[in-house]
């Protein structure tokens, strides 16, 4: 893959201090809901620790936003931990925000399957055990683009995510125990699935210049979030063939029976307008009817994003009571909000 | 290896990463996410830092321990801490000895090794820094018995730099390079890329010329 | 401006149904919340017309998403008419929304200052007062980097609609007169300004190449919603002067005075992450501090978009008590919600 | 002009701008949004249909209206209402007289320009449609007294054809191009170049050849 030459414009004072920046606006812009430790690169709950709740604590890399930042908040995620750009943050930054967060009933670490994340992330659980805090971990791996295997380091973690955070995060302000609280994670990983297509590559800001290189008429099939290329390059085709090429794998590994409910999560890279997004999700839910399928819950835009990437990842979790629920429970964070 | 050239060993590893920062970078965008030449620079440039607070005396195990876990606290992603557990293990394998002979330099090279393995699972031929870890280790004790240091570190340095290339027709298994399963191929690990310039720098480190 | 040859890659199946295809999408992806009409390509409120209170009507032309389609719901707007991408709507379109949203207590027209939709609405007045309904038109000119004059086509409308919408539609809410909704509208369009830059241009689907060419090291200053060029072109500078760049003509014109409180709002045009929104939020925050203008109330995001362009704009609002109880009432569509 | 000239006046514009549409477009990129040659096709396709659907012996005066109504119905932005506008007041001007003489032609062009300036209050100067509209209104007018048909709409043609072109220079005052305000200068109208082409259009409808 040749590096493009063209340079990518952003607005950015200093590369290095990008996310320090950036966390800084938002304490501004959410004082109130969100406490920031610019120390630690944390974005709090303002009301952290919530005594007596589980504390639901996440994070990796920036350049992914809204995800982890805008999800923290009542119902969803009590500390975020931002990394560099595109790099897992460090064990130190975990271990102070499971501290910040500690309310008597334990911590749960949600963590994207990516080496960097699972092992920061595992390395902080083992200090915060060594101070007595007690700590779960659910690892969110639900990118079917990738296959699974025992001797691989396994699938990405990418939409699940988002519906993990929100769905374990209701769970916990019901009260329920730290076992609950993670027993949902896990439910909600292994009953969700996604495949990403790229139009465009992103860059970072140290970088500046795109990581791959796409011809005019080429999309990049099966991308994560970190701008890295896909599992193969195919000619771009409209957008119903396209929603089918993402569609296929995930119905083929979730096998949701005829006359299931899903909830459909269209989600934004980054650089595509909404009004594609919402096109997409047409095509999903018209694709979905043809297969029996049906769509009980839907979101739809940028949650998981990969900077300024043009392309769309689509996300499909199989429904039940229990989860449709915790779905419709009140959430207030900077990017999810209703019932309250 | 006293005290002064186990300093002089990681300030070697800041310097020569620094160097290469751009070329790691580029070699991770092709398979990775273009991060890894910042990520290794940022951890030795901090490396360096920590040094400069400890007194000259400090044994070289302790010296070890103390890189390995300021790379665990600041560079992040993989590399961080599996760089980190490498330099921690080697270093407690050293324990407070001032002075560390060519056979515990090869001990603690070893459990550094399988402090990478231990944490991060890969088997040789996954296409990571194991690729270049392993053999380098594995020449170097080879070369010792009977041989002189010099002889086994230019050993350890060379194999270090074969697996480094020997990671280019490998399909990855681990890292973010095995999402791109078959695309893989063609590419040299990053991460091995950087290991090869560790050993180097021990080599330079331990050579006689200051 | 040379039209550069470069081709813009989107999820379409065809330029010609791009808005209806999408407008399908946001049925399903919001059924309860919004109905839509697809003859008239109207974004009603699920339980439009809300008898006894005042009705709001936005629109334009597509491709500004969320705005006005995800703008609907208690609390803001009754319909929004879409037109085709970046053309205004037709004077039917705008007369089906008003009889659709009309509960006796008339209608607010809130119109964008520009020709197409300032004309098409105008005509679109007429047709409803023929058939006796009540109808008030509000102009929305908010943007300072368009000289004002009596001889030219005026400003352009764009951040302070946002602010608008939410206001009226809470006053109407409320259970406001039209002449008291209409009030709202009024005010706040008198105490709004705003600014864009872009890094980049943006392509209509049909077109499928940028509208204008810029260099790796040039930002468009002064930019509308349209993809259109702006006042001048400059060289691309630290996000900390850029920043100076749109609040300086803002606060000129705006005159806060020292000690007020503000509403600030970055909004993105589209392509721009919104960790960089973050980090020019920040800059906002810092550089109004050093004016001693505090901010009261904040929105950060992409809500009047100019399809994928890279760019942002700045709008500031000078709040009082009213305007602040209006902006924290309860709001429920598709881009805005809290309180419920 | 009677009911088949007036038809094929507007199946004239029809055929011209769809032809024109990408560099009536490419104008519009310009000094405005990319729109102009698409949403003039889109209203005068709507046209065409709207034309199948009347019966041969509707009158001039009716026909104008009706497509004027159907550009208002169809274009949207600001050449929708201009447009519509134009041919509406050009038609009620016609009443339903099934032939229209020269003098009265003269009086309808009046009365559409007299529209698209009550409306969109665009003086001549400000590089608009009016400033192509306008001087071929003069020029049929000061042809016509005197002159033939033929050598009025020829006249009123080129009028619009210079008219169109004196707008380069202008600076504009009304429209998108006005927010590009010194920018706006060096670029012809997208609007006056319609305005040209649906001249012509006139020109040929009315000619003798078929
Ligand atoms: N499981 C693993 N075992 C050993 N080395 C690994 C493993 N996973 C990744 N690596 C090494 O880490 C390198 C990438 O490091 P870096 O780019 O800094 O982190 P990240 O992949 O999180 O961005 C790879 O080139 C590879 O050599
Ligand atoms: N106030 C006005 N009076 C007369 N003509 C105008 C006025 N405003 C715009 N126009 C004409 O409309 C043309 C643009 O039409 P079009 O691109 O279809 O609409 P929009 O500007 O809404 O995209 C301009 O080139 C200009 O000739
Ligand atoms: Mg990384
Ligand atoms: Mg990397
Ligand atoms: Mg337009
Ligand atoms: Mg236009």
């Amino acid at each position: 893959m040749s590096v493009v030459a063209q340079v990518v414009k952003k607005f950015i004072n200093d590369p290095e201090t990008v996310v320090p920046e950036a966390l800084a606006g938002m304490a501004v812009a959410h004082a109130g809901l969100l406490r920031v430790d610019l120390e630690n690169q944390l974005v709090l709950r303002a009301d952290a620790p919530v005594q007596g709740k589980v504390g639901l604590v996440s994070g990796g890399g920036s350049g992914h936003e809204p995800l982890h930042g805008g999800l923290v908040g009542l119902g969803m995620l009590d500390a975020a931990c931002a990394g560099a750009v595109f790099t897992s943050p460090v064990p130190d930054q975990m271990a102070a925000a499971t501290r910040a967060v500690e309310g008597g009933a334990g911590v749960l670490h949600i963590v994207k399957n990516y080496t960097g994340d699972v092992l920061n992330f595992r390395m902080a659980a083992e200090l915060a055990e060594d101070e007595g805090l007690q700590v779960e971990s659910v690892v969110i791996d639900d990118d079917v683009a990738v296959q699974d295997s025992l001797y691989t380091a396994g699938r990405r973690g990418v939409g699940a995510t988002v519906l993990a955070e929100k769905l374990a995060g209701a769970r916990a302000e019901q009260g329920g125990s730290l076992a609950e609280v993670a027993g949902i994670a896990k439910k909600v990983n292994a009953r969700t699935r996604s495949f990403g297509v790229a139009l465009t590559s992103c860059a970072t800001p140290a970088s500046g210049t795109p990581i791959f290189d796409l011809g005019p008429d080429e999309i990049e099939v099966g991308v994560g979030i970190h701008g890295e290329p896909g599992r193969r390059r195919e000619k771009l085709a409209p957008a119903g063939e396209i929603v089918g090429m993402m569609l296929d794998p995930i119905l083929e590994d979730l096998k949701p029976a005829s006359g299931s409910s899903v909830l459909a999560f269209v989600n934004g890279l980054g650089g595509t307008p909404l009004l594609e997004l919402y096109l997409l999700f047409n095509e999903v839910s018209k694709q979905l009817g043809e297969q029996g399928v049906s769509i009980g819950r839907s979101l739809v835009g940028n949650y998981i994003t990969s900077l300024e990437m043009a392309g769309a990842s689509i996300t499909l979790l199989t429904l039940d009571d229990e989860l449709t629920a915790l779905w419709d429970a009140p959430v207030k964070t900077a990017a999810l909000r209703w019932g309250v | 290896m006293d005290s002064m050239q186990v300093t002089r060993w990681m300030r070697e590893c800041s310097a020569a990463i620094a160097e290469q920062k751009d070329y790691l970078t580029q070699l991770d965008a092709a398979i990775g996410d273009a991060d890894h030449g910042s990520n290794m620079t940022r951890g030795f440039a901090a490396v360096e830092t920590k040094l400069d607070q400890l007194d000259g005396g400090t044994p070289p195990g302790k010296v070890l321990v103390a890189a390995g876990q300021t790379l665990v606290s600041t560079v992040g992603g993989a590399s961080g801490p599996l760089w980190g557990t490498a330099l921690r293990r080697a270093g407690k394998a050293l324990g407070d000895a001032d002075e560390v002979d060519p056979a515990q330099l090869g001990e603690a090279l070893d459990a550094a090794v399988a402090g990478v393995v231990e944490l991060g699972a890969a088997q040789p031929g996954d296409k990571t820094m194991v690729d270049a870890l392993q053999p380098a280790v594995d020449a170097y004790r080879a070369a010792l018995d009977g041989g002189e240091l010099a002889d086994a570190l230019a050993a350890a340095t060379a194999a270090a730099e074969q697996g480094m290339r020997d990671t280019v027709p490998m399909l990855a298994r681990k890292g973010r390079a095995s999402y791109l399963g078959e695309r893989s191929i063609g590419h040299q690990d990053p991460g091995a890329t950087s290991a090869a310039i560790i050993m180097a720098a021990l080599e330079r480190a331990l050579s006689d010329r200051p």
